[in-house]
């Protein structure tokens, strides 16, 4: 037998897997189709739209406040940050200024909004490496509390359908804001401890660090927003570059990864976690006096003419450019969602890694289904 | 940067741009769509942060945001396509966002982008015909 | 004629006895896990069948014994159903010379085998093959990764295992499981510099012998989906399950008796000595187990063969030295 | 060789770090709750299922109006006392098309639509998820009456 047929005989043979809509780490209903050699991931190829509702043609025939509690929906780990996203591109068609306290109160909502949010994304992320269920319980635990605050304000524990144009549905209610400063009292040893269980784990570290790097000329170049262009080393963050609401009135840092890989991803949200804090914490106690609510049944009429307003979600800039005809309902609504160019980056950065590589990647990337898919 | 500026680079290279007046938006000739985005890569506007398309029934329009990280600038594009050839150049070549968004615009509008490497429906399934933003 | 029959009889009863154990066993294992993970996360865990739901395992039993028993088409038959069987049983086989202590002068191990160790090893490394046969027979691209998977580690885990054992036979001087406790009397081997390396080294190898966290590649739930066990269902499940919590016990009571004294300890009867030992030992694994994240292909056979294998054959060279001083 | 072991001893040291903390947890009191016996009491503002006090009702329509998912569904006529004042054709409520927004609660100008706190809302029979607001008893039968 010559070497030739040799090899033929037992040659390797590449094989796709098929990995969701229905697999404990797609995060939702991702498809994800992988070319395996072995272990090794040679190519990727994404497939979306499980969960497509068309949001964005519903947004045709809702007028601007009907559609708020659809943004509830996009990414449904951070309603806050979503609804306060769509108000603000709503705020800015008509031109409309908002009250003091209600900007206030939207801070804070926003800021808590995104440590929820980084809670679940660092605690599903570790537990796609395999440190089954003890740290997601853990997060969610922390998470409950801010869960119930928001439960306490707006009623309602996942879709809060909290912010209005032109200010919130309610006032705080009494006592709310000794119970978020609570809060905040009680959420900085937790991260400690989040921080005991990964920072230094040598399974962790050796998990993450070096895997599934994204220089920045490609984040950029991807359209890659949020915590994951940060960690990999790009200063941008909206609330500092385009300060919107009050953001310019508190102090806090970015944190920038070095290198853009997995660990950097999980460190910027660790760390932008307790800036949220603090912006919490000033915001809280800098909280104005006066009305911050507005009628709900306010119909709005914009002048015909288009918009395009971002902001800093937790999962990145989440941008609403709104068409108006002069009509109570918009012309036509683009959602730009940050996991949508999230995810397009997948396939690149998991080429050449090992599958249990592959499913690092993906839950550092934190990508949530229902703003991808829309 | 502001929207003038790179209107007035942009219109050296293709005579037709225009700005719109009340959004400041560069408008381009769809033939010149390569063209400008060449002229903007080289100005480093190196994000394609959002793109997208509005049927207004006499033609679509797509819009193009782009901003520059290093500028902190943003600027407006918009080319307009007659509904019986929706057909433009695909800008993968410059910016990957634009791989996933066009394929979006195709999905949703039925916009071709010509030399787009993969342009495949992306949210609806391929063995639909239809191409549900559209108001027609 | 009486004693063959006697002695058929015996034998029948002391299976019977094993059997029930491991039955026993492995059932309030998975109740123990449960709640040790639950107390963990801050959850009560099962609360309702029974005490703090201690009877939720037969309730589970019972469910599993009634599901209906799938055969997806496509499978390898033969290997498909002959893997359950071939993951329980070389690990109710092991339980022939584990020795349990004594009640009432009467020694409670079923044969106390001159090459017990011996035997033991031979027959932890079956345990692979019902993996692999479960893997490659399931038709299912997961599966055979996890099967793949298995062998791999499973094969390199074995060296630094019985490397770790081979030192403990040293000390002992005997490969019989009895000797072995019985050279542990006055101190327990654990407490000598060069043991408790060699015991830190068969928890570490022995973790990944039975696939659990943070060695659990073979069925990683994140990747794999369930690995090896994806397509099996029902009572075949329930024998993996069995077989996979019996192995652990087993590991447990092999460190249990070959490092920290077997049966013996001031007191208490020995029974309850070596029943304290080893769920000490596999509580230590399920507290690892909801703990760590799990290290990924490379990392488990790097570790096996760049730091857990060089450093037990060092151990074994130093104990060599020791012992001839 | 020393950094070698270092990095061992450093590692098992971390290790143990991770391990304490879940140590830590076992002692702590579970947070979870034993749902069917023990319920999470609903907070003042919580939107359970949408409710309607008919006397305070003034037919305006403002709630219809402003559903996103058009899932009440009123219908008034005239009265056939002498001030023709408004009354009830039916109203009725949708409850699989309710997104618990809210926005009907907000609207209403005399506070006569509102959301209970009723919040297990399966039922066996399709036909229930169709409420007739009109009807006084008509959450009686729900899993929890009492908490209204």
């Amino acid at each position: 037998m010559d070497d030739t047929s040799l090899k033929e005989d037992i040659g390797t043979e590449e094989f796709w897997v098929n990995m969701g809509p229905q697999h404990p780490s797609t995060h939702g209903v991702l498809r994800l189709e992988l070319k395996l050699s072995g272990e090794t991931v040679v190519d990727g190829i994404v497939h979306i739209g499980y969960l497509h509702r068309s949001m964005e043609k519903i947004a045709e025939n809702r007028t601007y406040t009907q559609f708020i509690p659809f943004t509830d929906r996009l990414d449904y780990l951070a309603s806050m940050n979503n609804n306060l996203a769509y108000v603000l591109a709503v705020e800015k068609l008509m031109g409309i200024e908002v009250s003091d306290r209600a900007k206030y109160i939207r801070v804070i909502m926003a800021e808590l909004g995104r440590i929820a949010s980084h809670l679940f994304g660092i605690t599903t992320f570790v537990q796609d490496l395999g440190a089954f269920a003890t740290p997601l319980f853990y997060g969610m635990r922390e998470r409950e509390k801010i869960v119930e605050l928001f439960d306490d304000v707006c009623g309602q524990r996942l879709t809060y359908n909290y912010m209005r144009v032109g200010g919130v549905s309610r006032d705080l209610p009494n006592g709310a804001d000794g119970k978020i400063k609570g809060i905040i009292k009680y959420l900085r040893p937790k991260f400690d401890d989040l921080e005991a269980l990964f920072n230094s784990n040598p399974i962790f570290t050796a998990r993450t660090r070096g895997v599934g790097v994204l220089t920045a000329s490609k984040a950029v170049n991807y359209g890659v927003t949020g915590p994951n262009l940060r960690a990999s080393g790009v200063k941008w963050d909206l609330r500092k570059d385009e300060p919107y609401l009050c953001y310019d009135k508190f102090t806090f840092d970015i944190p920038v990864g070095n290198n853009g890989d997995a660990w950097d991803r999980y460190k910027v949200r660790m760390d932008e976690m307790r800036q949220s804090l603090r912006i919490a914490e000033q915001a809280v106690l800098g909280l104005p006096e006066g009305d911050p609510t507005v009628k709900a049944g306010r119909i709005f009429r914009p002048e015909p003419g288009e918009t395009y307003m971002r902001s800093e979600n937790p999962r990145g800039e989440l941008g609403f450019y709104i068409v108006s005809d002069g009509s109570p309902i918009p012309f036509r609504m683009k959602i730009r969602s940050p996991s949508f160019s999230n995810i397009a980056v997948l396939p690149d950065l998991i080429r050449g890694l090992k599958i249990a590589d592959a499913v690092c990647v993906l839950g550092s990337l934190d990508v949530v289904m229902g703003e991808i898919d829309r | 940067m502001s929207n003038g500026e790179a209107f007035g680079l942009i219109k050296l290279k293709i005579p037709d741009t225009s700005l719109e007046e009340k959004t400041r938006a560069i408008v381009v000739p769809r033939e010149g769509i390569l063209e400008a985005a060449r002229c903007l890569t080289g100005q480093g506007f190196d994000s394609l942060h959002n793109l997208t398309a509005v049927d207004n029934k006499d033609n679509v329009t797509l819009v193009y945001h782009f901003y520059s990280m290093k500028k902190r600038a943003g600027i407006v594009l918009k080319t307009q396509l007659l509904p019986d050839d929706l057909t433009v150049e695909s800008v993968e070549r410059f910016w990957r966002s634009a791989d996933w968004l066009e394929r979006e615009v195709y999905d949703l509008f039925g916009v071709k982008f010509l030399n787009h490497p993969n342009l495949k429906r992306i949210l609806n399934p391929e063995e639909w015909t239809i191409h549900p933003l559209r108001k027609t | 004629m009486i004693i063959p029959v006697l002695t058929l009889i015996i034998m029948l009863i002391v299976g019977a006895v094993v059997l029930g154990f491991i039955a026993v066993s492995a059932m309030f294992l998975i109740w123990w896990e449960r709640k040790v993970s639950a107390h963990i996360q801050t959850r009560y865990g099962p609360m309702r069948v029974g005490w703090h739901g201690a009877l939720q395992s037969v309730a589970d039993v019972i469910k599993l014994l009634l599901k209906e028993n799938i055969t997806p088409s496509g499978v390898d038959r033969l290997s498909w159903w002959l893997a359950p069987f071939f993951a329980v049983v070389p690990v109710v086989m092991v339980f022939v010379c584990i020795p349990f202590g004594n009640i009432f002068g009467i020694e409670l191990i079923a044969r106390d085998l001159n090459i017990g160790i011996l035997y033991i090893m031979a027959l932890t490394s079956i345990c692979v093959l019902g993996i692999f046969m479960a893997g490659w027979g399931s038709n299912n691209k997961y599966s055979l990764l996890g099967g793949m998977r298995s062998a791999a580690q499973i094969v390199s885990y074995e060296i630094p295992l019985v490397l770790a054992m081979v030192t403990a036979v040293m000390f002992a001087g005997s490969l019989s499981m009895q000797k072995i406790v019985e050279a542990q009397k006055g101190l327990w081997f654990v407490f000598q510099p060069n043991m408790a390396i060699a015991f830190a080294i068969f928890i570490i190898a022995g973790t990944a012998e039975v696939n659990r966290t943070p060695f659990d590649i073979p069925e990683a739930e994140s990747e794999l989906v369930a690995g090896f066990h994806t397509e099996y269902s029902g009572m075949k499940f329930a024998m993996f399950f069995l077989g996979e919590y019996t192995n652990m016990f087993v590991i447990s009571a092999l460190a249990a008796t070959l490092f920290l004294g077997g049966w013996s300890g001031p007191f208490l009867p020995p029974v309850i000595w070596f029943l304290i030992k080893t769920y000490g030992l596999v509580t230590f694994m399920m507290w690892i187990r909801w703990t760590l994240p799990r290290v990924r292909v490379d990392q488990l056979m790097g570790f096996a063969w760049k730091v857990l294998t060089p450093v037990s054959f060092a151990n074994l060279i130093v104990a060599g030295w020791i012992l001839m001083k | 060789m020393i950094k070698y072991f270092t990095c061992i001893i450093s590692g098992i040291w971390n290790l143990a770090k991770g391990l304490f903390v879940t140590l830590k947890n076992v002692f702590v009191k579970p947070v979870t709750l034993q749902y069917p016996t023990q319920k999470l009491e609903m907070t003042q503002r919580y939107r359970g299922l949408v409710d309607l006090y008919p006397e305070k009702c003034i037919k305006c329509g403002q709630c219809v109006k402003i559903c996103p998912t058009a899932c009440l569904d009123l219908s008034v006529k005239a009265g056939e006392g002498a001030d023709k004042k408004k009354e009830f054709g039916h109203f009725k409520y949708n409850m699989e098309l309710c997104c618990f927004c809210g926005l009907c609660e907000q609207v209403c100008p005399t506070q006569a639509i509102y959301m209970n706190k009723i919040y297990e809302i399966a039922v066996y029979e399709h036909g229930k998820l169709h409420i007739d607001l009109l009807d006084k008893d008509k959450y009686d039968e729900w899993a929890n009456p009492d908490v209204k």
